[in-house]
């Protein structure tokens, strides 16, 4: 995915590894971390971990793929979280009609959430972090008010299936999430819709002077990270097997932010990079997880898990500021 | 068109669950009319204020507002009620806009047992009584800064959690705590009174892990999953509310291993949830952390307008629900 | 090479030897000296990519140069940043224009040092009273208190020379300040540079307009590929063997080409491809008139901020506008839509390719298929095999010099992203091609390939609207002139007209009767 | 350009139109004082202002960042570290419960400033990392938030929060006192310029020889340093130092910057629309109070449509003037 400028330059100079640090700067650090665990932390290497691992990730992964997608165009969603609220807090009002129809309606859901944002973002021009902060607040709210604010056990069996069943050994959730980032990889490398994402991302005006479709391409986006939002709401109520919207997803956009960010997509928009945001999220779990195995205190975990999100953006910083 | 169904009956008045005081401490004088200095007023026609601390979207918090809700409704007083969404800031302001909207009596559920100064002292200016529910200020002085503390006492509701937990393992063990928010003084209490009870009486309990769960079910359940792949040998489990014992019974459920038996688990809150899931067999044992506050609380300004001293403290009773009586008290847990 | 040049008295102030830099992979300069004398204008010339704007950032501190020495008055010198070369006394006009868009001309004038007043507080009053009386001086006519981002290119362009030589300055460097200038307005950059001749200024002067060259420089310094190929004082060379040294290539073979690259006039259709009428916009564009017929070259003539850029982005529905009638083939367009313009065939390679042309972080291939992307698809699926075959196509035929189609666009000398944009928008096979200073920085050799190529573009048919400011390819390149002045049409040249001389009689005129 | 001195036209209209956030706080103020006879009252204003001067410091220090085309995350934990700090110095007198936070603050704001301004990290993750690192270092410093330190009952600290001068909170002198202060560094000195040029063209303002990293440095230095003060300011108001405030600010903070016209993208932006933009969210926040009859998730839902009715007002306001 990382789209190293190897032209021309010479494997193993300085500049050929302070680039490979730099596009690869997360996975050098996961790798790391690895070596770490299965060094301190006991039952590491075992596949029940490894599938936990991958299993706890799913909800930030689905995330932060939607959150790459609109950080690429310049933007960010801080309204994930809530989104995630009202999928988990429609689910079981819908599951009488049956599991499929109720998670589309989940789904539909997100994507009017993602059209509200866009459209403010795209059409009012409203900068993308307050637009999204307005359903940051409401929306959690909305989710408790259609829910009357309680916990509710979702019993539905094809739910329950979809949280803690698996095929040859591989979670549903984990599979869905599989597929969703082969889905946004294509989109960004393969289809008009992502290059025209990256370059309203890289310069808006020359995207607007190039004659592309600027406004649609952020609606969309937004309609995409909604979508997904709602997609992880649905994965992760399937899992705890309770709809709880006054505490799913919750703060979940700063994970999903993070989880871009140190995978190599910029904030500054006009690249977007799939592999690594996956890498990025699977760091932070790792790093969760060896936090809690080893019994760390939660304060000395904050502080760790800082340092070490500020260690792994240092890796692969940006040389020279041109 | 909700076959769900599921949740739980969120009021607080169902006649099961009232609150019962334990003690009335009688560490200082008490309080009267005279010593507050306030006026009589007839609750009937009052304006009540109520500061709710946390948004209403756990069965504690909703029990609580709806009983305090119900009983301003019962005594015929009109209520405002306001919520600080978590945001300390936020409370005192609530309180402060309350004042000035016209509140002459104020129930508050603090949302920290310091830090609500500044709402005292607005209040004792405008020479309002104060009555704080669920959670004690622990430097504020009864009788001046407030009238009376009205809820449970959270560290002996974590010996309680202590001894059922020496109860359902026999005494002996290795336990993990699924500790609350970080910073709360709920999360701290219900930890020295289970540590301290273990302590003294069930050495054989061993506490292998302390990680915090945030009061939250996801959260329970991840942070149980990734401890028992750790630490194999853990046979016990002590959450400080129901929703982390609930997370954490789906997680031993996903490790193979069977709650309520390979690992015993005890909970504090005793939603209608948990104590449901002691009688499917999940959960062992929970204490009760009882938030029907509104009959105490007006019943208590009742007495005090009407001359009685109150007492600085009132502690209630807190039931708890072990595989004993957990299908019969069912109906009661809220 | 320094044994070759002649002996001079005057001070060396500052001398570069042995200069390398190169980006991952890209050597940009490999060895380069050079040596600049107090009071000297110093042409430092070469195509484009040669390293010129790269040596000048190794010079002022942008860059650290990879090896090589550095040294200025006579002591060993590394500026770690910009601000330490400025420190010192060396002040640099950028070759994209380098200022803030989003403050006043004032602000930008004196950023860094503001005149304050009491208190250490800035004193705005002084600043914009010294920015009026240094713009006035300087003959810009521009409010101070203007947003830099709202003025055309070629104001801006104005303003960063004058922030330049405010300073005090004893080296000045500019690169490529008249790009975007008119005749007029490099007239009164030549004043200014004579003056700091006079100072005993040091002037490192960067340009691909040849007259230029040889009308104000001294000394010369040519570069090609990060080389330096000749160095010594200008009049021992003619225009040609300059031309030559650039290039690389024999006299005789430079000889064969004009000024200019264009033909003769073309033949041209009877009716008009595209027409506009009574264009107008509040404070931006009075009343204006234009049309082009299949096979023509339009030219548009005007003094810098007559509305000429804003004209054409109107035409692609770039540009609000109140009132006015855009026709293509005779079919109205949909006013302010980008579009439906370019679907109606009119495309805008624009003048500001930084703020409005290229997609920084994308490769050249990207940028080059962006406006294509939909044509080059199937079911929103992009055919990278048709890409590259399109990209291949315009990187040759526009011999555009980069490392490879993946490199990041920004990485390209200035003269090659313009050449990616003229691929951008002929790769969509346009009818009516509106070109805002499409030569802007491109070097002789580019030029004329461009030149030709409008020419071979007219000959296909295509309408061709050629905004330039220089004047002498403006009316070789042009078949009709549509003169603009205060943002309206004020005259249409034809035939005999279309001179210099006619394009400035032509706007003397046109202000006489306002 | 936003710079007050820039603009000329001095009415009223012109003002309200150029401050879009000012004008919904017009609004908002004449609607509320004709519907609540308890809203307009001398004791609500003066309660209302003291609760936002908190943020109001903090959200001084935002704009600043935010001029410069950064943003600081960590301001909420700084904030409830420093209030920590305060209360447990001030057992060695009033000066210390002042400097302790302010300087530990002023340390955090220079290493995220370093981080920033010289490593050229994204301040969204550097500044994340602070709001973490304090975050753990307050729980660290307080037995993981279980211990709340209480100022001394007679400290002459605690006038700092609750002491008033003529019947006016010295919470909101200092307030009026730093926003005229900020308002000169911002509008008037070299400092600020190089706020503005830093945010409205970074590559511009290194090549203009502007000391581009020494002005990042001091800008997150200055953000943290105002949290810390707020911080302290806040311990001297309630009497101890509490362990939970200060979660989310940064997002209020943030909001209130952009509502009050500040460009997230920087370059623009002004103290005294964000001085509005504060008020503004206690203003609609205590009028939700007002109207009363909300339960807490409905209010969610309420305060997340008013900000999204202001957002887009203020944008529209605010563009017609172009
Ligand atoms: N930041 C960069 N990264 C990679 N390559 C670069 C970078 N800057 C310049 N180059 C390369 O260095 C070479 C010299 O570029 P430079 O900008 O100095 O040319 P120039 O002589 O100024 O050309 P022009 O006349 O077009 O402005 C070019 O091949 C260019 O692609
Ligand atoms: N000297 C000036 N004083 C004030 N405003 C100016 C000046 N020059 C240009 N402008 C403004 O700049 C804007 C851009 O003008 P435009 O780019 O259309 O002119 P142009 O003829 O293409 O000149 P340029 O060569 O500068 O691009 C217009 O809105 C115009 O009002
Ligand atoms: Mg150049
Ligand atoms: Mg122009």
């Amino acid at each position: 995915m990382s789209e190293l400028v190897t032209a021309g330059v010479r494997p193993g100079s300085r500049a050929h590894l302070v680039g490979l640090a730099r596009d690869y700067g997360v996975y050098v650090a996961l790798g790391l971390l690895v070596l770490v665990n299965l060094v301190i932390t006991p039952n590491f290497l075992s596949v029940d971990n490894l599938r936990t691992q991958a299993v706890q990730v799913v909800p930030v992964l689905v995330v932060a793929l939607g959150m790459a997608l609109v950080i690429g165009t310049k933007g960010v969603d801080l309204s994930v979280g809530s989104v995630m609220a009202l999928a988990t807090a429609m689910l079981p009002m819908y599951l009488g009609y049956g599991p499929v129809v109720a998670v589309v309606i989940c789904l539909a859901v997100g994507a009017a959430a993602g059209l509200l944002n866009g459209s403010l973002v795209a059409f009012i021009g409203v900068q993308p972090i307050v637009a999204t902060l307005a359903l940051l607040v409401g929306g959690r709210g909305l989710a408790l008010v259609i829910s009357g604010g309680q916990l509710r056990e979702v019993r539905n069996p094809e739910i329950r299936e979809l949280g803690a069943g698996s095929v040859f050994g591989v979670p549903y959730t984990v599979l869905v999430a599989v597929v969703l980032v082969v889905l946004v990889a294509l989109l960004v490398g393969r289809t008009t819709g992502g290059r025209q994402l990256v370059a309203v991302g890289g310069n808006p005006r020359a995207a607007e002077f190039a004659g592309l479709p600027v406004k649609r391409v952020l609606l969309g986006v937004y309609v995409i990270a909604g979508v997904l939002a709602a997609v992880a709401g649905v994965l992760a109520t399937a899992r705890l097997t309770a709809s709880d919207p006054s505490r799913l997803g919750e703060l979940i956009e700063l994970s999903a932010i993070t989880a871009v960010v140190v995978g190599g997509t910029p904030l500054t928009g006009g690249r977007v990079r799939v592999l690594g945001t996956v890498a990025g999220a699977v760091l932070m779990q790792l790093i969760t997880a060896t936090l809690i195995k080893n019994d760390v205190p939660a304060s000395v975990a904050q502080m760790a898990q800082a340092l070490i999100i500020v260690a792994a953006v240092l890796v692969q910083r940006e040389r020279n500021s041109s | 068109a909700n076959p769900e169904g599921g949740g739980a009956n969120p009021g607080g008045t169902s006649g099961g669950g009232q609150q019962v005081t334990k003690t009335q401490d009688a560490g200082g004088a008490g309080c009267t009319l005279q010593q507050y200095g306030v006026e009589k007023l007839d609750l009937t026609k009052a304006t009540v204020g109520f500061s709710q601390s946390e948004k209403e979207a756990n069965p504690f918090r909703i029990a609580e507002t709806a009983s305090i809700t119900a009983e301003a409704k019962r005594v015929g007083a009109r209520l405002i009620t306001t919520n600080a969404n978590s945001d300390l800031g936020k409370q005192i302001s609530d309180i402060q806009s309350m004042l000035a909207q016209g509140a002459q009596l104020l129930i508050v559920a603090p949302l920290n047992s310091e830090g609500l100064e500044p709402a005292l002292r607005a209040a004792r200016e405008k020479k309002v009584p104060v009555i704080t529910v669920d959670r004690k200020l622990s430097s504020a002085a009864p009788c001046k800064d407030y009238l009376t503390f009205i809820g449970s006492d959270f560290v002996d509701q974590g010996k309680r959690a202590g001894e059922a937990m020496a109860k359902a393992t026999g005494g002996t063990g290795k336990v993990a705590i699924l500790l609350g928010s970080s910073g709360n003084n709920v999360t701290t209490d219900r930890t020295s009174g289970f540590k301290d009870y273990l302590k003294a009486s069930a050495p054989g309990l061993q506490i292998v892990a302390e990680q915090t769960g945030d009061f939250a079910r996801e959260k329970g359940q991840q942070v149980t999953e990734q401890l028992l792949q750790a630490n194999p040998g853990i046979t016990a489990i002590y959450a400080q509310n129901d929703e982390m014992a609930l997370g954490a019974v789906t997680a031993v459920r996903s490790a193979g291993k069977k709650p309520g038996q390979d690992i015993k688990i005890v909970s504090v809150d005793g939603t209608r949830n948990a104590v449901e899931s002691i009688v499917a067999g999940d959960l062992n044992a929970v204490i009760e952390s009882n938030p029907r506050f509104g009959p105490l609380a007006f019943s208590t300004a009742q007495k005090f307008y009407a001359g009685e001293t109150i007492t600085p403290t009132v502690i209630i009773q807190d039931k708890s629900y072990d595989t004993a009586n957990a299908k019969a008290e069912v109906a009661n847990a809220y | 090479m320094s044994e070759d040049m002649p002996e001079t008295t005057a001070q060396v102030v500052l001398e570069a030897s042995g200069i390398r830099k190169s980006f991952a992979g890209v050597h940009a300069l490999r060895g380069v000296d050079f040596r600049l004398r107090a009071g000297e204008v110093h042409a430092l010339v070469g195509e484009n990519g040669a390293g010129k704007s790269t040596l000048i950032k190794v010079l002022t501190g942008v860059y650290q140069p990879d090896d090589g020495e550095l040294r200025y008055l006579g002591e060993p010198v590394s500026f770690a940043r910009p601000a330490a070369a400025q420190d010192a006394g060396i002040s640099t006009v950028y070759q994209e224009v380098n200022l803030v868009p989003s403050m006043s001309v004032a602000h930008n004038l004196y950023l860094g040092r503001e005149p304050r007043s009491g208190f250490g507080l800035v004193d705005f009053r002084g600043m914009r009273r010294n920015a009026a009386n240094l713009l006035e001086d300087l003959g810009i006519d521009v409010d101070p208190r203007r947003q830099l981002g709202s003025l055309g290119l070629g104001v801006q362009q104005m303003v960063a020379v004058a922030r330049a030589v405010s300073t005090d300055a004893r080296v000045v460097i500019m690169d490529e300040p008249t790009s975007s200038l008119e005749p007029r307005e490099v007239e009164t950059l030549f004043e200014l540079i004579r003056r700091l001749h006079q100072r005993d200024v040091a002037v490192v002067y960067v340009s691909h307009r040849m007259e230029e060259l040889f009308q104000i420089c001294d000394a010369v310094t040519v570069l090609r590929d990060g080389r330096l190929v000749h160095s010594g004082p200008m009049y021992e060379m003619t225009r040609l063997e300059l031309v030559s040294t650039m290039l690389g290539r024999p006299l005789n073979e430079v000889r064969r080409e004009g000024t200019t690259a264009f033909g003769g006039d073309h033949e041209t259709g009877s009716t008009a491809l595209l027409r506009a009428t009574g264009l107008s916009r509040r404070g931006v564009l009075g009343a204006v008139d234009l049309s082009v017929k299949p096979g023509e070259v339009l030219g548009l003539g005007g003094l810098l901020g007559s509305g000429r850029s804003e004209t054409v982005k109107a035409l692609v529905g770039l540009q609000p506008l109140d009132a006015g009638v855009i026709e293509v083939d005779g079919r109205t367009v949909r006013k302010g839509s980008a579009a439906s313009a370019i679907r109606a065939g009119v495309v805008l390679v624009p003048e500001d390719r930084k703020a409005e042309g290229i997609i920084p972080h994308l490769s050249v291939r990207e940028n080059i298929v962006l406006a294509a992307l939909p044509r080059l698809s199937r079911a929103g699926i992009v055919s990278r095999a048709r890409q590259d075959q399109v990209v291949a196509t315009f990187m040759e035929r526009l011999r555009i010099k980069a490392s490879s189609p993946e490199q990041k666009v920004n990485e390209l000398s200035g003269g090659n992203q313009q050449k990616v944009m003229l691929a951008r928008w002929l790769a969509m096979s346009p009818k009516v091609l509106l070109l805002d200073e499409p030569t802007r920085g491109i070097d002789v050799g580019a030029k004329a390939e461009v030149q030709s190529l409008v020419d071979d573009l007219a000959e296909q048919g295509l309408g061709i609207v050629l905004v330039s400011s220089d004047l002498e390819e403006l009316v070789e390149g042009a078949d009709r002139i549509v003169v603009l002045k205060d943002g309206s049409s004020v005259a249409v040249l034809t035939d005999s007209d279309v001179s210099v001389d006619g394009v400035m009689s032509a706007i003397a005129e046109g202000g006489t009767d306002e | 350009m936003s710079t007050s001195q820039e603009s000329r036209s001095g009415t009223v209209a012109g003002m309200v139109q150029r401050h879009g956030a000012l004008g919904v706080l017009v609004l908002l103020l004449v609607v509320g004082g004709l519907a609540f006879d308890t809203f307009l009252t001398a004791y609500n204003l003066g309660n209302l202002a003291v609760q936002a001067s908190f943020l109001a410091v903090i959200a001084l220090g935002m704009t600043m960042v935010i001029v410069s085309g950064g943003i600081d995350l960590s301001v909420g934990s700084v904030y409830a570290l420093s209030g920590v700090l305060a209360a447990y110095s001030a057992r060695w007198g009033p000066l210390a419960a002042l400097l302790v936070p302010l300087a530990v603050a002023a340390a955090i704001g220079l290493v995220q400033g370093l981080l920033v301004g010289k490593a050229k990290l994204a301040p969204f993750i550097v500044t994340l990392g602070g709001l973490l690192f304090a975050r753990g270092l307050l729980q660290f410093l307080t037995d993981e938030g279980g211990e709340t330190y209480l100022v001394p009952r007679d400290s002459a600290f605690l006038q700092l929060g609750q002491g008033s001068v003529l019947g006016i909170g010295v919470p909101v002198l200092i307030v009026v006192l730093l926003y005229v202060v900020g308002g000169i560094v911002l509008q008037r000195t070299r400092f600020g310029m190089r706020l503005f040029a830093i945010g409205g063209g970074e590559d511009a303002a290194n090549l203009m020889g502007l000391s581009v990293t020494s002005t990042k440095v001091g800008v997150y230095v200055l953000s943290a340093t105002l949290a810390g003060l707020a911080g302290a300011m806040n311990a001297a108001q309630l009497g101890s130092g509490v362990t939970v405030i200060g979660v989310g600010l940064e997002l209020n903070a943030i909001a209130a910057v952009v509502i009050g016209g500040t460009l997230l993208t920087g370059g623009m932006g002004s103290v005294s629309g964000t001085l509005a933009g504060v008020a503004l969210l206690f203003v609609i926040q205590d009028l939700i109070n007002q109207v009363g009859g909300f339960n807490s998730n409905l209010q969610a839902v309420v305060s997340g449509a008013v900000l999204v009715t202001v957002v887009v007002l203020q944008t529209l306001l605010s563009r017609a003037r172009r």
